[in-house]
């Protein structure tokens, strides 16, 4: 699994409600894809304990080049990290058929 | 003789605050608003089919205009008396100028459990006080300002569960009739109190985590929270028997004004005023205003209805 | 008259095109579909015990023969009229031949609100009629090769929720006999049509997003999707007259021929033939043949039952 | 005539056993196991409301002493026949010494479908007879020690959703009494045996998962499970008897006193004795003592207490 | 993205009945949030297929400090590890903000 | 937290469908355990939007060595690659008792 093969697996946790605004953004931004879990979880902005929508969070991942991920990154503080329940944060990962990506 | 619904939101406050594991999964809870919308929605459509429309517009526009006022009865107290940021206080204004489903659903039981009958169109009303109110929010928050994307809000309003559902049953009963809707009545009739029951359960769990962020906000969010439904009832009540409403429909207008919406709202603002703090608003609305309608306010303004009745109507 | 479970299936549509937030949770889809399930297992198995078997073993069958053949005559068709890759020929074909238990259930429905009575065996065809076809289509796929895993196919199809809830519905049904399941109808009875309607919503949106997938993949789909339809409803038809079967019954079974399944097979050509594309065949069956069964073909068939009937028939 | 909710079950079974796709939703689980509890309190805290509590008193107190005795019995059979760990043993006998409400409502399925009446404050004997044991169970995992955590216990045992859900619905039901349930009976009453014929089909597939587990925890736990049920029914029904209960009282005891707990039992002790391996208990109470109570044990039971009836009672 | 921004990202797999006691623990040892997702799974201590509440697992992540991740990992190996089906894993991610973690 | 606590963390995300098949295939490759969340998502086959059972996804977590993790992905990709939906990427972790995995 040599360097050729990394990635970037950036991972956004934010509010469920976002949703359908952040996944058009991320794919203008250059993400080929992504994958969303359900979750709940506390942070400054108090508990999100998902017993209704309007409390839940979302686990977004999505594997992309670094360009990518810093864009996404900026783009996102930018315009949601004041006003939103949000963390974002990124690490290296192998992949396999990196052309995908 | 105390209503079992009512026992079963007392049931989910208490189990809140012992801190229980008693939950209703997130889905279930999706599951059973569904069907209350669903239920009122169809009700109601049922019951327009039933008279003309043009009858009705006197109704709806004086109700449109009561959804635009009472944010702007609401904001001047939050703002001044209230301190808060100017976001936060049209947020909330919004809130209260909005309703809730839920308590609508509590007071129809109420009516029903009593044998008191209203204007079955009042689903219609419903519907209709959703929105004015998130409009008027957005405008004291922001001001009439060019980059407001109302593509997006207007689409986040009709786009949004609630309304689609129960607009959506609103026509499919306007359409089927009654006779078309019998066979689901089992589902959507039948169930409807064992349903509601359920869900003030959980509303009962969601109203004890907002109660004790109470501590955190101040009693003024309290006193707002009950003073504001009070006098929005009072301005419900005196615009139901200015309407020529039944002693039910004006108490089931005087209980919609009451309301705070928890759902439509809050979905709304934190699209158009994500500054504003949605925690403030559901502590009121959820926290304060649903427990107190739910426990105190739907008989009261029953008991004022009629004695508005009496004493100014027909 | 409209039947409002129609109304339902367009109100998910006009959510899912309008790109409303409204979804019936997942679990929830999964909930309703089990109940319906055994709701048409149970009451088709009430019936089975009232008649000897050896008398149905011609109707078997025929059917059966029927399943075998439908997806002979799709896949041609599909692979050199619509020049699909052979795998997705066969997937396809298998899609059509076998059938819809939703659409099933619509008829029941359709059948039950006009008043038209049908053999109650009914669900004993709808379960026999769901296996044939996917065999066919694997060996379509593949041709008789040795290496065919069969035995995980079987158990695929056998072990599928479909299959499983509606054979154990059928059996219980059977064993406990009409006084038995008294107590069961509350919940598997008179919820049905409620139940349908809720399944219909999320049908709806399911295929608005299917929908919107057909503008990659070629109006070759639409036609293919109706004319499919139609030509195997006459099939059914003709089958269900030969048979002797009532009118409802005729209609029924001309139904069953012309829908296209979108759970059994689906499932069982991911396994058995990966390299077909699913896209393609939910498509077509969700995004096309199922909302045009829902919305135009069953009172077509209904239509068209009468007609042969009172030409052929008994 | 066999009830089709056993047919339920035994569908669970072979599915689980087939590997079967099949699964009820773990929301959908937690939504049936809500209604189910809600229901059995509801009905028995109505027929609280007509009786005075001093008469139930000596039931309450003979009930109590009952569970706090059998997991003394059980737990020497296990550790010194069983060879089980002492944590192991005293987890056992607790799961043995506490009830299981999804028996109880198969027990209260039979006696309806039979025509058999019962004491109807028997909700209230189910859950004074969940507590006793689990405290007897960490004792005699512990002994006296200082440094137990008991209100965490406590919690654990009044704040799990089983007896919060049962002491709601008992207390609803005794405060609003017969004519005040009648809105939700739809619901809690007319769907109960559709909901426990689904509970039943889940808690199939999960008894399967379990019986599959037994191969490797030897035949003891069969054994014991089975034994100790029987032991534990002719001590319920001799108690019943000597309380003066009617028959079905009597059968409806001897179940309770037979069947083991899978839901209160093993929370508690997951927290108050977490070194017992939860897969020993679990395997015996759901992979044997409950298939065994509701496909053979609640007949048996039944006659059992007619016969002691007829030797002994009033 | 240089080495200020990098935190620890703890991750624990466990029984979801410890939720309740786990999560005041996490926030005693210096957590400043947690995210929780359901799940199942399969360990030494057997299949754990979330069929119901006995059988569900949680996955919850804690983004912190690396001497925070050492305490919480070694309080809950003291007090859960012999008894509860449970595991620990970490590793290093970049985060946005890292004075918040 | 030393090399020697450290092992490969191999996710897998593909269709749900597939679960059945996936998990006796991993423990044959000598996996001694994993973790499954329910996802939904969207990549080059499209997007997978849970609202049903066909179209949902699953996130498959496995701790493992880095060859054991090498004899998943090779075996997941020659089988399952050109017909699912499937993405596979790992990364190294620090994990507590090392021995386990
Ligand atoms: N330190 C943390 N570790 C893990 N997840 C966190 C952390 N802080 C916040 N989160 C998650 O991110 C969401 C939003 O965080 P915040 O904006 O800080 O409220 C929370 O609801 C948590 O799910
Ligand atoms: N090797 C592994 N890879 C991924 N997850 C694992 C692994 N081992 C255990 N788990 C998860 O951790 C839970 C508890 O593990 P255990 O204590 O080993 O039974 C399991 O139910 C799995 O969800
Ligand atoms: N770039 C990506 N980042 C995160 N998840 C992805 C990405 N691409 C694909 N996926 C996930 O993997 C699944 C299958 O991907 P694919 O085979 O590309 O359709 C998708 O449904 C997503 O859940
Ligand atoms: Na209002
Ligand atoms: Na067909
Ligand atoms: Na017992």
């Amino acid at each position: 699994m040599n360097d050729n093969n990394t990635r970037t697996l950036l991972t956004i946790i934010t509010e469920a409600s976002l949703e359908g605004r952040l996944l058009p953004e991320l794919e203008k931004l250059g993400a080929q894809g992504y994958t969303i879990t359900d979750a709940r979880g506390k942070g400054s902005r108090g508990a999100r304990d998902a017993d209704w929508d309007a409390d839940s969070n979302i686990r977004i991942e999505v594997i992309c080049s670094r360009a990518i991920a810093e864009a996404i990154t900026a783009r996102l503080q930018e315009k949601y990290y004041d006003n939103f329940a949000m963390i974002i944060f990124s690490h290296d990962v192998s992949v396999l058929r990196p052309e995908k990506f | 003789m105390i209503d079992p619904i009512i026992l079963f939101f007392i049931l989910g406050i208490v189990a809140g605050l012992a801190r229980s594991e008693l939950r209703l999964p997130a889905q279930i809870y999706d599951f059973v608003s569904i069907l209350l919308l669903l239920s009122i929605g169809l009700k109601g459509g049922v019951e327009l089919a039933k008279q003309p429309f043009g009858a009705l517009a006197p109704q709806v526009l004086a109700v449109l205009l009561m959804g635009l006022s009472l944010p702007l009865v609401a904001f001047p107290v939050l703002r001044y008396l209230g301190r808060f940021k100017r976001a936060d206080a049209a947020s909330i204004a919004a809130h209260y100028g909005s309703v809730s489903v839920g308590t609508y659903a509590v007071a129809a039981a109420y009516m029903a459990s009593n044998g008191v009958s209203f204007e079955e169109h009042m689903p219609l009303l419903l519907v209709i006080l959703e929105i004015p109110a998130i409009v008027v929010g957005i405008l004291l928050a922001r001001g009439l300002r060019r980059d407001m994307q109302w593509g997006l809000v207007t689409h986040e309003i009709f786009a949004g569960k609630g309304i689609m559902l129960l607009l959506g049953g609103l026509v499919i009963g306007w359409v089927a009739g009654p006779e078309g809707l019998v066979p689901l009545e089992p589902l959507f009739i039948d169930l409807f109190k064992g349903i509601l029951a359920l869900f003030l359960l959980e509303m009962g769990l969601i109203a004890a985590s907002r109660i004790s962020a109470l501590r955190y906000h101040g009693p003024f969010l309290v006193v707002f929270g009950i003073g504001m439904s009070l006098f929005s009832a009072v301005v419900g009540a005196g615009l139901g028997v200015a309407l020529g409403l039944s002693p039910g429909g004006t108490a089931m207008l005087a209980t919609l004004a009451a309301s705070a919406s928890y759902i439509a709202v809050p979905a709304a603002m934190r699209i158009s005023v994500p500054e504003a703090n949605p925690t403030l608003s559901l502590t009121a609305s959820l926290g304060v205003t649903f427990p107190f309608n739910v426990l105190i306010g739907i008989p009261l303004y029953y008991e004022m209805s009629l004695r508005i009745h009496s004493a100014f109507g027909a």
